[in-house]
């Protein structure tokens, strides 16, 4: 986290005009991808990932099938353009770490032992990266997921939150990101009450640590609510 | 057997979707879809789609042209946007049709790349074009390179601070732009000649030929693609057909509308399934 | 049906080692093994053996930090730690352990950095660290984590003559410290929560959460791992228990014994096969 | 394109003092890789292309075979030393691109149906690069699959043209195809009067594009004359 | 060979005071790897080398599999921090030639084709370089092997030899290493009387190479009594 | 069962090709074959045939030699040369081809580095020797290398222009050169020693030792490649003949032909076919 003079937080409001507990504008839409069987764009303010999901198919080569299950792959991929330095092509450690947390965060959700020998394929593509993109990029597999059909216990829910300037504050933009004090990235299984994802970086005390999630955790509630609306938007159409 | 009727249909110069066999599907272009590259364009050829971003760093250009900056084109087949299209590094297809978007860009002189010097011999804007195909259902060259064509003039240049580091908060002024290129791919089957495939139509065409064409009707790219073969007679139509669609599709990027329909198209009957 | 064993024993807050729940196995600290590194140590935790060493190297800032040092962090499963780990690059395994030590260190400011530039957005020290696992026995990140620390606070800087050549064989005072974390995995399984696991008993967690915490008692990083999921609650305990821990562990580095063994030790049974 | 003040067409003659029409001093050799089923080297002036070729043979691993027709594989590479400044070893995306296109110039030449599950490796070196390299390498490719013996429809010719100072020129040294308006190279089977590679760079109008592929079929009967004679003087010894 | 006007000779004592013809103090240590086979760890002075034995073990994929023999895999590597400039992790096209040329110095030793189908991995980890790493590594993999129970027909010692300020020394270190006027490493199968690695950098006449080589050999002696101690010790305890 | 037959014949003292024991194929060698090269030789050792080229570029000195230049050695089995060699990057035989090459043009001082130096620390000249082998059958250590010297020797310096831009149209000079190392190599199999091995003899060879010799007699660099042992015997005698034929192939370099016949060559029956 660097240092900054500059205050993000005057007035009970932030650089964009939120108040601490606000999510930003949140856009989803579900079946973009035509040739996808399940596909999703979503944006938090000017995040956008984009998600298309693939299967379950046949696994190939074989020897990677597994007998009692499916199995679930996960590429979160950042654009060449969707940062201010171009960013190089090709998986960086960090997309790969990035995309193993995202899968684990996924996984919990689907009935993957009913596929036995598959793999249900997952591309997340962040077009645009404004802060808190690996949990933009949750929101549109769960929706890309749910739209390819594939059986889900559950939508997955992806939100930040953190500390600034001794607020806490949700869903953290890309200048908040790097100034905050603590950012913490969470999935979660609202009506299961599952955390299936859960990171942090930055300092705080144990019981902020605790709060932040808790509060993380309550205002996921608006991003379920967004997520089942847009899935209704699509199969009312 | 898809195969064998589109070819049939063909006979009778008629396409699945209900197109004339020169007539391109509709075309929608957005502007600047990504605001946080320097430029970008979103272009749907019917339910083909890509991205094109433009990003602006720093670099020093090449030893026989040390006062002109340098592009880079760049294109994956992102496994987002096909079923057979796999993760990893691009393949010779991808590598031809980023290469192919490059050609048209570089040999048109689109950008003024001696514009782009900021010390001879050290110090030059490189330019990174990278096009992102969201869905492909065929015509990536043509989708692509009129994206980038549309991201390059949508792009505005980063400010220089005194130490060299780059202010993209500040913005000052366009990338200098010379012409207007549009890359028109004509396909041949069974002495048909076709523009703007689907996926589909691809998949039966012996080969195709892609033609870059300026506003002033200068050609200033080829490539053929596909192991089929052609006579000379044949790339003289194929290139008449590119300089006139050329024209055409210059007038949707020039009408300065942000969403534009393809005057070309004409939605004839309800089997239309990829040009709505 | 080990790992049902291990399930079963759990149930009665046992441990195949004898350990509790919420013990350690024997931690053995060596400082600096590796002479000709700037710094080094090697950490057992019962079987689990690994070795860091630090280079320092000269390199330029990041731009949006031109007055700091940089920190690499890197970590490979190496072939010779266990049978399952192959050669080749890194998998995703190994990138997130060293991805997760990386954190702890950067994001609890245990190495001044600021001390460590040498001429503003031009030199600066490159901080390498790299994590060589001699055997793999589980909790790879607490131990990489301990042995990271270690081998941070035995480093000696190189003197660097006025033609920017690297001295190492005059070395100039230590490497600018601030803070110790100290990361403590927690895993569950069954709703028991367990500390230091083995490699055998990794394979029964359902997930596991390291959380790095300072000598100030400051949470600053947290990685959960594996696919079971964690309730609110259960979040607030495995913090509860990493701070408690990491206390404990911190002593072992601060007594300034070179070997030390663990206090939260105490050898049960003549079953324990992990712990000795 | 880069541009310059020297004339390069003086008095009608080029540098090399060829008239636009000519074709550089051509050199080919059939047989010259004991090790591979065919081989050849073609020199155009200081163009240097070394082919060899093995197969059909079968082709491994075994699900790459295509069960209705054997496989063309193409390598075009430039050796370090070919050019000014040193080349990095591996392939380069001009040569996979170039390989790419220089395979589909030869398949329609050869009765790969005639040969299932195997594959015909063509590897070609260019070991000096002065314009045309592309073409150069076709022509060796060509001559090294006829000395093979694999079956061919008809040899494939490899030829340039171009415009220079407004002028159409044959065959392209690297001057020329540095400083030229345009370059076309192009692959042609003569006797079928198919093209099979056709790409261009520069700035033309429609009917100059025309006409410099006209002129271009035009001269390549003199390339595939050499080509009949180098056969020839192979099986004649 | 670098040159340097400092004298590493001084009446008749090395840098470390070691006479031309002694060899460091070694440390053996057998069995330091509990997941592995077999293991050792081994120090000349400040050279170290870590080497793990997995195996014989079935080889895959299968299509590598011989039927007739087992085979012998060995990776030599050097932990970054070995040595004073950090070294990229990943192979070097120096490790690699070394990790060939030490398999080869070990299979001799061996009885492969007592295991059809297997494969023998032999891992080696140079924690620090102070020279004659190659070597001091085959005595680590000879003892992990040996550790592992793999039959062999002798043990395999590697020691080096070379010329110094016009003298004979035996088992540079880094230093000398850089100065010498020859490095000489040799692996050898003491019982059977039998070179398996040997490699020559330096300048020499033919009778000092062949002088330096029977001087490695008869100090083998000492390096092949020091493995027999570390196995005697680990298996008397 | 050809290789049976060649040891059937070894057993004789004879070669399939009629070979004496220690005499090398007929060896051909061409000077500056590649125009565009700073230096080039094409070596013929019977059907062997490889290229090697020279490259001069800039570079920066290693930092324990600030005031030399930089020879970097690479070989590549090209897939063209055999039709067992594969695409993709060197494998370790390849691998080690290229470093045997390299170790006896370094340790042989063959090219006088510190003389290209251009400004201490900061740029020297590299030296690029990359070797193509066209045929493969046996021997490529020793074609290679003497092929490598030859293109050495024939190597001109590039001009270097004030603005540091490399001009080879302009040659001033030849690479400076102390030493002329020749390479044997000494194959060992059933007690018999041979030279120069075709494909099919390596085949049968228990190991080979490949000696760089001087014109002093120097010996400077030794390899021994493949499994099969030495005693310190063999040494002695391999050594020798490594002596006396580098020599002989020595005369071939110095007698200035373009193209020269071997002097160890002797035609003696019409049953040869690797020698003419």
């Amino acid at each position: 986290m660097m240092k900054t003079d500059e205050k993000l937080i005057i007035k009970g409001k932030r650089i964009d005009g939120r108040k601490p507990e606000d999510v930003r504008k949140m856009k989803m839409e579900v079946g973009v991808i035509p040739n996808a069987e399940g596909s999703a764009l979503v944006s938090f303010g000017k995040t956008t990932a984009l998600a298309s999901v693939y299967g379950p198919r046949p696994l190939h080569p074989r020897h990677l099938q597994e007998s009692d299950t499916g199995l679930l792959r996960y590429k979160y991929d950042m654009a060449t353009f969707s940062v201010d330095e171009r960013k190089r092509p090709g998986p960086s450690r960090r997309e790969i770490e990035i995309s193993k947390v995202s899968r684990e965060a996924l996984e919990p959700a689907l009935f993957l032992k009913k596929f036995p020998r598959t793999v249900v394929d997952v591309f997340v593509e962040i077009l645009q990266a404004d802060g808190s993109t690996r949990v933009t990029a949750i929101n549109a597999a769960s929706l890309a997921l749910a739209d390819a059909g594939v059986p889900m216990r559950d939508l997955v829910v992806g939100l930040s939150g953190g500390m600034l300037d001794g607020k806490i504050v949700i869903d953290l933009m890309g200048k908040e990101d790097n100034y905050c004090d603590a950012d913490i990235p969470i999935a979660y299984l609202p009506s299961k009450k599952e955390i299936t994802l859960l990171q942090m970086d930055g300092r705080l005390t144990p019981e902020e640590t605790k709060k932040i999630v808790r509060d993380v955790l309550h205002a996921s509630k608006k991003v379920y609510e967004k997520q089942v609306e847009a899935l209704k938007k699509k199969y009312s159409e | 057997m898809k195969s064998n009727y589109i070819i049939k249909l063909l006979e009778k110069n008629e396409r699945l979707d209900g197109r004339k066999l020169d007539e391109f599907r509709e075309i929608t272009i957005e502007k600047n879809p990504i605001e946080r590259a320097e430029g970008s364009a979103r272009v749907k050829m019917g339910k083909t789609d890509i991205i094109v971003g433009v990003k602006l760093e720093l670099g020093t250009p090449y030893p026989d042209t040390p006062d002109a900056g340098v592009l880079r084109t760049g294109a994956e087949f992102n496994p987002m946007a096909h079923p057979e299209f796999e993760t990893g590094p691009p393949g010779e297809d991808a590598t031809e049709v980023a290469r192919v978007i490059d050609r048209g860009i570089r040999e048109s002189e689109t950008i003024k790349v001696e514009e782009l010097c900021i010390e001879e011999g050290e110090k030059v804007w490189m330019v990174y074009v990278d096009a992102y195909p969201i869905n492909h259902d065929g015509n990536l060259i043509d989708a692509g390179s009129l994206a980038s064509l549309v991201a390059l003039n949508s792009t505005r240049m980063p400010k220089l601070e005194e130490d060299d580091k780059i202010n993209r908060e500040e913005l000052k002024g366009s990338l200098p732009i010379n012409h207007q290129p549009i890359t028109v791919t004509v396909g041949k089957v069974n002495g048909k000649f076709l523009v703007d495939p689907t996926f589909e139509e691809e998949k039966v065409l012996e080969t195709k030929l892609s033609i870059a064409v300026t506003e002033e009707d200068t050609v200033v790219s080829m490539q053929k693609s596909g192991n089929g073969p052609l006579s000379d007679d044949d790339v003289d139509k194929m290139i008449d057909v590119a300089v006139k669609k050329s024209k055409e599709i210059r007038k949707l990027i020039s009408n300065g509308k942000k969403t534009t329909k393809s005057k070309a198209k004409a939605n004839k009957s309800g089997k239309s399934k990829d040009g709505s």
